[in-house]
């Protein structure tokens, strides 16, 4: 059990799986000459060479289309898209023809894509350069949507990912790349549409996943202090979306809130939520809550950034509200 | 070519023509939904284009794609069973007009996206460079499909990266209503290729050895290493663009003079005038493509649709693990 | 009070908006010399003239850029995406620009965008032409979307949209042009951000919108005969969302469920429950149910993409269910 | 040109170098957030160019947008500020550094999406078209945008709609750290102009009076009906992309070549060999710059932050009925 950050355990994924197998390439823009914009990538150009490196134009509708295409071929590509900001650019490659072909065409087409792509706000980036939208691409079946929370499940569900036939979106978090955590030994994976207990509590359920996760189990720290045992449920997969744990732990604390970082509205949390009423609405002995973004184009300014932007404190009282 | 090839390729033609004859019909008597984009005109195009190519050579296209699947090969049974979009279709009747593939025989669909299928097309020669094969990708589209993003993004890489793509322009002289020069910059298309330092040339698309001897040229020279190139074939449809078309923007006179040009007549005339083939032989052939059409109907009328079990059947190529 | 078409309803308020203020105009594929392909703007190219009806190239992100710059000096554009599909190839210009200027730029920049476009299934034109992502667009303020399910809504509130200063999603659905409905006389503008009361009812509450209103309309009164009556509450615009008349509603029938045409996960009906569930919790007497589109890419098939999309005994089904 | 005209012009190259090495260390110092693009050594472009417009002329640029905002006539006091994400920055704190514009200066920003600003320009140039005023966009924008399908969509129009824009290519030969020639088919990129038959031209950026004189040659072509022109300028930056760059894609040798060409030096020798200028005035100048800075510096750190009300301001223009 090695303790490193997450972007050393996304970086290993990709290396590991680029020395196990030989159809697997990376393309994307400075993904090569420059290492990665997040240094993800840093080492890989000299090592791979620029066949399996590939820097690109400035065109993600081309990278995710190209990506689509020599999948087709058999290859394995690894598209990064430098943040899902940019991944609009490439949308309609993204639901119109990754997410659909392999249905379309009656299982002709096979399609082992992974797009790596980083999410995220906090950094005063600015509106267009911040966004949270995992929710949006989770609505289109026909693709997975994973985004991990710890560096051992980086690791083990992007090897999971490159492994896999599906097109699959593989967000990170721009301020999770130095969050440090253990991870097991040698070659794993983490299957992919599984969540998972990341921490036990009889009192309350918190569901969660991605950057959340972290503030999250800070916020569980407090409330421990306070007697209160929270359970924290992190999705890490949003397609396929697995409640079984979730609903689990609802029957369990009958108590529970949805942490995401995005905004509220068609969000995370709204499925999340609709779902727990669905399946476990005799369990519920107090309405849900929602914790997640403020409805605003994330500002420039780090006061305001950081008022938009769901808080351990908002998570901690959010919990109390329904206790 | 040896006589049978000729032949083979007339009676090409004349099927496809047959298969979008019938196809209107059987639009008309409601058996076919959605929209329909007959083919008849551009015979020449894609029967001489697709002759050129080696059973290496992938072929890509947008949506008017019933004769492109013909000359790849895909028997007419199978076209109009999925335009009937029964089990037997070539995507199962889950495709549709707009959606044929045959991956066996390196037929890539039927894409309904305009311009979006070319980032596909230059994906699809990233994978056989990659995997050093020699095959040369042909990516087909309209004209107006030239003046979406796409297009320029998807022409850019593949010259940068110098991959082995034929990009094939039928230039029609319409998008839907939209005449050439209403919507883009230059009218000759060809020039856009010199905004890529790309090799180019254009050709009557309604004589089916112009366009052969043309395909063949820069086949071999993209086969031999000469990088992406681009040919512009000058074409039209003789019917609306699809089955609702009021055509209010162009006039019949225009319409009569370019049939006129019929290219299944001008192939017929060179097969007479240089001796290849009889009015007798060729009668003959006409009926045979005639019974082969006919059959493929009864089949497709009398095929089964697909179960309702094929409703959740290739989403995924894996089994998921959560919903 | 005149019974007209859902097309007549939407063509007459753009018609009136335009003769009302000449810095009104439309831009969009085939609005022009073809009369809009689902022939809404027929006759308003020779009535208004090339300036004000503008075809352009196939270049979605262009359209939607160049409205959006247009705007931003003052005239007012009403930009047309020929289908819902196409709006992701102008993503990032809806949901980065469009969206965020405004905020972003501290209120300076201004833009009176009417962005018109037209979702829906259930004409067999495949996965790629036949979604209804309405909510994935919902999800971003700064933009609003309304989607009007009866002709007096649909112009009274795209006359309103068009004099608004904010830019709008104004989603139509394909298959409601033919429904005929009374419109007031006059000149008369419907608010956009109200939901509104279509039916009366006191045992069960059906919220929907667009589409999915005739059919639940229709449920309505399968059950009236069965002596449930159902009140429906049509939400009409998404973003800005009313719950008012949703929560009423539901406090006084204690029952509800939600219909809405697109897929389930991460769509309109989870954010319509969470809300419920978060303003009502103690008046729930059983489970909320969703009434939603399966989740596969819609297949051609006809029998198939209609066992895919929500059909009047589904809702019937549900609200038996609830009771 | 009259003299104080020339001396306005070396100090407004003078003040943006200044304001650009003082944000470098305000960043250092942690008080600017985000990302930074500095603007050193491109100087000469957008003080000719601008310097070349009239009032009407409309001006939009990329995420490297101080210098632009200057020549434009932000001052230096709202241009820090705005760094600073301070209530008194030209965008209330709320767009920082990539978000800048004064709209009654007709400066329209400053745009952090590559090449998404081009269909903007568009609609600017559009809207006055529409409107019939003479004014003409100057659209600025990286050799490395001009890969992307925006680049295309929007050129393209312009010509097909025969706006009166300026496209204004800054070839600074790395798009982050990709050279032109790895990322783009023709390495001089006006060629790719040639492509949508667009007259175009080349000019050395690092000098201030050839960047003014064929700006006001092709401005004035423009405003007389010409319709849309290219132009590329040959430039460098002395820094890195933003503060982050690690510098791996070029080496010092070529760096130190360039910065040899600094473009306030040509710009100051030019003054005094053609004698408009003496030492002593120029350094005044210097000092008087230093002053206007250093004051700049003063004022944007003693303004206030947006007060917490901000947050949910300019979301939308109107009030909003629902929430
Ligand atoms: C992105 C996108 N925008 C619009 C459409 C609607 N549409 C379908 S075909 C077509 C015209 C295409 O013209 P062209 O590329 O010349 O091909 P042709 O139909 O002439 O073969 C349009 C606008 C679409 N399918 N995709
Ligand atoms: C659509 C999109 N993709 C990627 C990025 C990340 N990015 C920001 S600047 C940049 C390089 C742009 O190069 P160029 O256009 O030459 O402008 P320069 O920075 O040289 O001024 C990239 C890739 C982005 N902002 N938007
Ligand atoms: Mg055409
Ligand atoms: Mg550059």
């Amino acid at each position: 059990m090695a303790k490193i950050t997450m972007r050393q355990a996304i970086s290993q994924a990709l290396w590991e799986e680029m020395e196990r197998d030989p159809n697997v390439f990376i393309l994307g823009e400075e993904v090569g000459v420059w290492g990665g914009t997040y240094a993800v990538t840093k080492g890989f150009y000299d090592h791979f060479g620029p066949e399996r490196v590939k820097d690109t134009p400035i065109a993600e509708a081309a990278i995710i289309g190209a990506a689509i295409g020599a999948a087709l071929t058999g290859t394995r590509p690894v598209a990064e898209l430098m943040t899902i900001n940019f991944a609009f650019s490439a949308m309609d490659h993204i639901v119109n023809e990754a997410a659909k072909l392999h249905y379309m065409f009656n299982g002709q087409m096979v399609l082992p894509l992974v797009i790596r792509t980083v999410g995220g706000g906090g950094r005063q980036l600015g509106a267009t350069h911040s966004q949270t939208p995992d929710a949006i691409f989770a609505h289109f079946p026909g693709l997975k949507v994973v985004a991990p929370g710890t560096p051992a499940d980086a690791k083990g569900l992007l090897k999971a990912a490159i492994r896999s036939n599906d097109p699959i979106m593989f967000i990170e978090h721009a301020t999770l790349y130095q969050t440090r955590g253990e991870i097991p030994d040698g070659d794993y994976l983490v299957p992919i549409g599984t969540s998972k207990v990341q921490r036990e509590g009889k009192h309350v359920t918190v569901v969660t996943y991605s950057k959340m996760l972290e503030l999250s189990m800070k916020a569980a720290d407090l409330l421990a202090k306070e007697g209160i045992e929270v359970e924290i449920v992190d999705l890490r997969s949003l397609r396929p979306l697995d409640m079984g744990p979730v609903i689990e732990s609802i029957k369990k604390t009958n108590r529970g809130i949805i942490v995401e970082e995005g905004w509220k509205s068609f969000g995370v949390g709204s499925e999340i939520m609709s779902r727990i009423y669905e399946e476990a609405f005799d369990y519920i002995d107090a309405p849900i809550k929602r914790v997640a973004q403020k409805e605003v184009p994330l500002p420039y300014n780090s006061t305001l950034e950081q008022m938009a932007l769901p808080q351990i404190e908002d998570i901690v009282s959010a919990i109390k509200e329904v206790m | 070519m040896k006589k049978t090839e000729y032949l083979e390729l007339y009676q090409q033609m004349v099927v496809i023509r047959l298969v979008e004859e019938r196809a209107a019909v059987l639009y008309q008597e409601g058996k076919i939904g959605g929209f329909l984009h007959l083919y008849i005109g551009q015979e020449a195009v894609s029967t001489g284009l697709i002759s050129a190519r080696q059973p290496q050579d992938r072929v890509i296209t947008a949506y008017r794609d019933h004769g492109v699947a013909i000359n790849c090969g895909i028997s007419p049974r199978e076209v109009i069973a999925e335009l009937l979009g029964k089990a037997t279709g070539i995507s199962g009747g889950k495709g549709g007009t707009m959606h044929m593939a045959d991956v066996t025989k390196n037929f890539w669909g039927g894409h309904a996206i305009v311009g979006a299928h070319l980032p596909l097309a230059a994906g699809l020669a990233l994978g056989d460079q990659y995997q050093k094969k020699d095959g040369v990708t042909i990516c087909m589209f309209g004209e107006g499909a030239t003046n979406i993003g796409y297009f320029h993004e998807a022409v850019n890489l593949s010259k940068v990266w110098n991959l082995p793509v034929l990009w094939v322009c039928e230039n029609n002289h319409y998008g839907m209503g939209t005449a050439v020069d209403r919507a883009s910059a230059v009218s000759e298309i060809r020039q856009k290729a010199v905004g890529y330092g790309m090799k180019n040339d254009l050709v009557d698309g309604m004589d089916l050895m112009k366009v052969r001897e043309k395909s063949l040229e820069m086949i071999n020279e993209i086969r031999a290493g000469s990088g992406p190139q681009f040919l512009e074939i000058m074409t039209y449809r003789f019917r609306g663009h699809s089955m609702g078309d009021p055509e209010r923007y162009r006039n019949q006179a225009e319409v009569h003079k370019w049939q006129e040009n019929d290219p299944i007549g001008i192939y017929r005339s060179y097969l007479l005038s240089s001796k290849i083939s009889t009015d007798v032989e060729l009668e003959k052939l006409d009926h045979v493509a005639e019974e082969i059409v006919e059959d493929a109907v009864r089949f497709a009328e009398s095929s089964p649709e697909p179960g309702a079990e094929e409703l959740f059947r290739n989403i995924y190529v894996e089994e998921m693990s959560g919903d």
